[in-house]
């Protein structure tokens, strides 16, 4: 494991962070279910719901799969993956929307 | 793996001295990043149908938003007592870790049956995959992203009963473990929140 | 009319705008011809001088050349010049400098299993309104029989006639599966897509006979899926195009598909 | 072959051990013998096209009487079984031949060995991914006998045709979820022995050529056959459960509406699909670019020219391969930007496969060039995929492919890489390590003879589809005397039905060969019968389980031939 120094004492500090964690996720899904009622613009609307989930996304790498203090390797790969994710995604969507259809 | 093998194979208990990472944790996150893909695929597929498709429903107009958000709380308490179980292992507890693996297996199962009465609402509607693509995207994304909290389920099970033998002969090994298959269970969890917003909220 | 004999290497261009593939699809296997035959000189060279035979020894040290460094940059900069000065400006051509419609024969095409039926807006010039729905076995691609504009609309099936020296505008899509409209000696290919209408153009610079191919799998009739093409003299086509009207006594047109290019089981 | 070999030291019984073996050794001679087995059927299947290529419509004698009268209705073959056995071939021949046999079985085999690891980091999984494979490859055979024959819409699948299709291209989603997973689970298990198990001071950059590509290319299937998985999952909803991903709105198919709710793309299946597609083109190649490195390496006595430049460019190529697969979708009707996008990477991506071909040439130079049969295999392999490489030139350029796309040419060019360049490389790979793996040498006639008469009806086979593809021909076409522009190449489609045949013939000489040597080759006398560098010479013959003696230890890049000064011509990796 790469947890070199967890101490029964760190691990106590650990959970009181997932329990922060975890109350910040709720609170964050209460928003976004809220936001959604509030009849915002589409491109807004979006906008919102995405940057909400990727901030309960973070926390989640972030604390829960303990990504703030992995290794370099872990995150070489998760780079390298997330540039090939984003590579399918857009291009494939700039490509679709750019067909010549009448 | 037998006895022979583990002799055999390095670094299957204590990170490697230069990556810093055991062989488990480095082949799940790889693993993960083939998920990323997966899901990346099916998103990009529904982000493409959508766009092209001014017909496309709202999902918070056509699905239940209430029975979703609970099914959100549950996944996201369940990742909780997913890490709390490694966190009561890390901390000698034992009996912890038994108390919230078992949570987290029956939230992961409250989720299926929350799902399941979705889904027998959707069908008694007659809203099928084969009604439009909102549906077909809806019952793909959410059925794979069931199959994976079945998955998940399912080796929780094992890590609560039979795998948990190893907690006497190998402790460190099984605690690996267990943060290898709380990794997963996040991720399941981290798609599951994409994926509220992006199908039953937008 | 003449008939074309085909033969190996290129069929004869018979288009204005396809010399432009012509030119790069040559150029392309010189290239390929003189590294190939480069690379080959020099491998057989090596093969010959460098055989073991006793008394021969390896050397460790590595050949101090510059040689490949060469090779590459003369590499990149040849697929450079390729790519910006040729393939670039003549794909932008063909794709974006479509003529305009009132100055080129205006045609659809839609692909199906397995015929090209070839829809031409007739006298009016304006095409009749299409739905799915009014789909039969008379009426091909559901012209809208309540759409007057669609009266003189002209439908013929595997028979693309066009005059000589004019722009051709087509529309290709499909009603099924996706087909891909080729004409070898025009140098025009294109995915016939359902759900998609994408144009195309050409302009013919002679006149002859010649064959629409299908290039894209699309069941078991692939191979069937045979058109005709006629390019004609501007009186030819105006008198080709007199007798297809003629024919429309009962609208919208009832093409009815030869036997011939039915094959007997449709997937 | 270890399946008969008695080293019983251990206390596993014989299912475990040549069965569910976890032993990356075992595994990787099934992967071997499994994906020799999938080839050969490929193979055939393509033997049977060219005779209703060559003679088309003829009743096929003999063998056309003993094939399913639905299949072969006296003795003439169908549209839809020729069909039928495009798809097959391809999917057979890609996933479930050349893939195995290069990721599976040398990466498998070979992976461990090089890098000094006692196996792979998760044997079982190796052995589930093994497993996975072989029942993928039994669910992909088995729909030859449905009643309405396998799939039949081209290894690419297009939908509609592939969504509306009545033959068994369900049965070929299912086996292709099967295939991936496989492929997933063993790239996982490549990449994590690679990062850690490697021996003490083998550095990234003192490893063989061979084991850099095997990492490269499972980067790339961990992660582009993801997308492939999502587009089958979404095809088989299609089929299955009636959605319209891929099936737009007013679909007419033979006369009637089809009966779904439309909205669907037909595009999107390419792009997903050619997004998996293009990278295992470098999943197939790659693999064989390492094969051959070693091989000359070893046989011209010198170290590799460029060995850095080397490693750069697969890594790179690995990396351009995720950003160029648009370039079998110009003709679809994107737009300028987009295709000008996908050009430029395509030119892009031959500059490191230059780079590649030019180096391993140069590295001939200065040599004492030994030539053995695994090593006329390697040779033949630079040329074969030069044309290969190079015919993909004027493809990859959106203008020139106007007039080539989806003719003969494609075929040509792809088949060239595949063929006799990726073949020929498993070949010379199989004539190097038998040695290591059995303790005995392949017959080195036997070998000459397969390797010249493969290499000539090879290039028969392969060479006039240019004359073909230039002359307009279209692939895929049960009847290609249909069109006059076909008529007048028909000519070179009987020479290559010959050729195919010569070809398979040839092939008889590598069983027999494979099969003899295997019991009465000729013993090797030591455990470095090529006299190599690398790790896997250093091992026992045949390596047993765990492979090392001692634990190795590295003290030197992998090509020391020929250092000035030894006491032999070359100083293996392990002796300082």
């Amino acid at each position: 494991m790469s947890h070199d120094a967890l101490t029964p004492e760190a691990i106590k500090k650990h959970v009181r962070i997932y329990i922060a964690v975890f109350v910040t996720l709720a609170c964050l899904t209460a928003v976004t279910v809220g936001v959604s009622t509030l009849h915002l613009t589409p491109a807004l609307a979006i906008s919102v719901a995405l940057f909400i989930a990727t901030i309960k996304a973070t926390l989640v790498a972030c604390y829960f799969m303990h990504l703030i203090s992995e290794k370099k390797l872990i995150f070489s790969v998760l780079f390298i993956t997330g540039f090939f994710f984003m590579v399918m995604i857009f291009i494939i969507l700039a490509t679709t929307r750019s067909m010549f259809v009448i | 793996m037998s006895e022979a093998q583990a002799q055999l194979i390095p670094y299957i208990d204590e990170p490697h001295p230069i990556t810093g990472v055991t062989n488990s944790k480095l082949a799940i996150w790889l693993f993960l990043a083939s998920e990323i893909m997966l899901f990346g695929a099916l998103f990009s597929s529904y982000i493409i149908l959508r766009v092209s498709d001014p017909t496309w429903p709202h999902g918070r107009m056509v699905l239940n938003v209430p029975l979703a958000t609970l099914n959100t709380m549950i996944l996201i308490t369940s990742s909780v007592t997913m890490v709390m179980s490694w966190a009561s292992l890390m901390q000698n507890r034992f009996d912890r870790y038994r108390f919230y693996m078992a949570l987290t297996i029956l939230l992961g199962c409250g989720f299926m049956v929350v799902k399941g009465f979705e889904y027998a609402h959707k069908f008694e509607a007659r809203h099928f995959p084969s009604t439009n693509n909102f549906y077909a995207t809806y019952f793909t994304l959410t059925g794979l992203h069931g199959l994976h909290v079945l998955g998940g389920i399912l080796t929780n099970l094992y890590f609560l009963f039979f795998g948990s033998k190893m907690w006497k002969t190998n402790p460190t090994q099984f605690a690996g473990r267990i943060e290898v298959a709380g990794l997963y269970w996040h991720f399941v969890d981290l798609v599951w929140i994409f994926l509220f917003p992006s199908i039953y909220l937008l | 009319m003449d008939t074309v004999t085909y033969g190996w290497g290129l069929p004869p261009n018979v288009s204005a705008q396809g010399a432009a593939v012509d030119q790069l699809i040559i150029i392309m296997h010189w290239f390929m011809i003189v590294l190939f035959v480069g690379w080959g000189l020099f491998f057989l060279y090596c093969l010959v001088r460098f055989r073991a035979r006793p008394g021969r020894k390896a050397s460790y040290e590595l050949p101090q050349t510059k040689l490949p460094k060469f090779l590459e940059i003369a590499v990149v900069i040849f697929e450079a010049a390729v790519l910006i000065g040729l393939s670039y400006p003549a794909w932008s051509r063909l794709k974006n400098d479509l003529p305009k419609p009132e100055d080129a024969v205006n045609i659809h095409i839609v692909a199906q299993q397995f015929v090209w039926n070839i829809h031409y807006p007739g006298p009016d010039n304006v095409f009749g309104k299409t739905d799915p729905k009014f789909i039969s076995d008379s009426n091909p691609l559901g012209l809208d029989p309540s759409d007057p504009q669609g009266k003189d609309d002209v439908i013929t099936v595997n028979q693309l006639h066009f005059p000589v020296h004019k722009p051709v505008l087509a529309t290709i899509t499909s009603k099924d599966v996706i087909h891909s409209f080729f004409i070898p000696v025009l140098r025009v290919k294109q995915d016939a897509i359902p759900g998609m209408k994408v144009p195309i153009w050409w302009e013919a610079k002679d006149t002859g006979q010649f064959e629409i191919a299908c290039a894209q799998l699309c069941g078991n009739g692939h191979t069937l899926m045979r058109g005709f093409v006629s390019i004609d003299t501007p009186e030819q086509y105006d008198a080709w195009m007199k007798e297809q009207l003629a024919e429309l006594t009962p609208p919208p047109a009832a093409a009815t598909q030869p036997a011939s290019t039915q094959p007997a089981a449709v997937q | 072959m270890s399946e008969h070999s008695h080293e019983e030291h251990h206390e596993l019984g014989f299912i475990r051990k040549y069965i569910f073996s976890t032993d990356h050794k075992i595994i990787g001679i099934q992967y071997g013998i499994t994906a020799l087995c999938f080839l050969f059927f490929g193979f055939c299947l393509m033997m049977l096209m060219r005779w209703q290529l060559a003679y088309p419509g003829d009743a096929l004698p003999v063998i056309g009487t003993w094939l399913p009268e639905r299949y072969m209705p006296g003795g003439q073959m169908t549209p839809d079984f020729y069909n039928a056995l495009g798809a097959m071939h391809g999917t057979i021949m890609v996933f479930l031949g050349v893939v195995p046999l290069a990721v599976g079985a040398f990466g498998n085999y070979l992976v461990p060995l090089q890098v000094g690891a006692a196996d792979m980091a998760f044997p079982k999984l190796n052995g589930a991914s093994y497993w996975s494979y072989f029942v993928g490859g039994v669910i992909m055979l088995s729909s030859f006998f449905l009643p309405n024959g396998p799939a039949a819409s081209g290894w690419t699948s297009y939908p509609p045709l592939a969504d509306i299709a009545i033959s068994g291209q369900t049965v070929w989603l299912f086996g292709m979820v099967f295939l991936i997973t496989s492929s997933l689970l063993g790239s996982i298990n490549t990449i994590a022995t690679i990062i850690q198990l490697r021996a003490k001071g083998l550095s990234f950059f003192r490893m063989p050529f061979f084991v850099w590509s095997q990492f490269v290319t499972a980067f790339l299937l961990l992660l582009a056959f993801p997308p492939l998985e999502a587009a089958a999952v979404m095809q088989l909803m299609d089929r299955l459960a009636g959605s319209s991903f891929f099936l737009p709105s007013g679909l007419v198919v033979s006369g009637t509406a089809l009966q779904v709710a439309g909205g669907g793309n037909p595009v999107l299946w390419q792009h997903l699909f050619w997004f998996l597609a293009h990278p295992e083109v470098y999943v197939l190649i790659l693999p064989a670019i390492g094969i051959v490195t070693e091989i000359i390496a070893n046989n011209t006595r010198k170290p590799i020219y460029g060995y850095k430049s080397m490693v750069y460019s697969v890594i790179f190529l690995g990396f351009m391969s995720f950003i160029v697969w648009a370039h079998h979708m110009f003709m679809t009707g994107m737009g300028t930007t987009m295709s000008n996008f996908f050009q430029t990477t395509t030119m892009i991506i031959s500059i490191p496969s230059v780079v590649l071909v030019t180096c391993l040439i140069i590295s001939l130079w200065g040599g004492t060039i030994r030539f053995n049969v695994p090593m006329l295999f390697a040779l033949a392999w630079l040329p074969m995929f030069g044309i290969g490489g190079l015919t993909g030139l004027p493809l990859g350029l959106a203008t020139s492919d106007i007039y080539l796309h989806d003719t003969y040419y494609v075929i040509g060019h792809f088949h060239y890489v595949v063929a006799p360049g990726t073949i020929f490389a498993l070949f010379a790979g199989i004539y190097f390590w038998f040695p290591k793996a059995t303790g005995r040498m392949m017959n080195q006639t036997l070998g000459k003879l397969h390797f010249w008469i493969s290499l000539v009806a090879m290039n028969g086979v392969f060479f006039p589809m240019f004359i073909q593809g230039i002359a307009g021909v279209s692939r895929r076409l049960h009847t290609p005397i249909t069109y006059a522009h076909a008529q007048a190449v028909q000519g070179t489609n009987v020479f290559m039905s010959l050729s195919a045949w010569v070809l398979g013939a040839a092939q008889l000489l590598f069983i027999i060969n494979f099969f003899i040597s295997m019991k009465a080759g000729k013993k090797v006398t030591s455990d470095n019968p090529w006299e190599s560098t690398t790790l896997e010479w250093a091992t026992p013959t045949p390596p047993p389980h765990g492979n090392f003696d001692k634990v190795p230890e590295v003290h030197r890049g992998p090509y020391d031939y020929s250092l000035p000064g030894g006491a032999t011509d070359f100083a293996p990796q392990n002796i300082a």
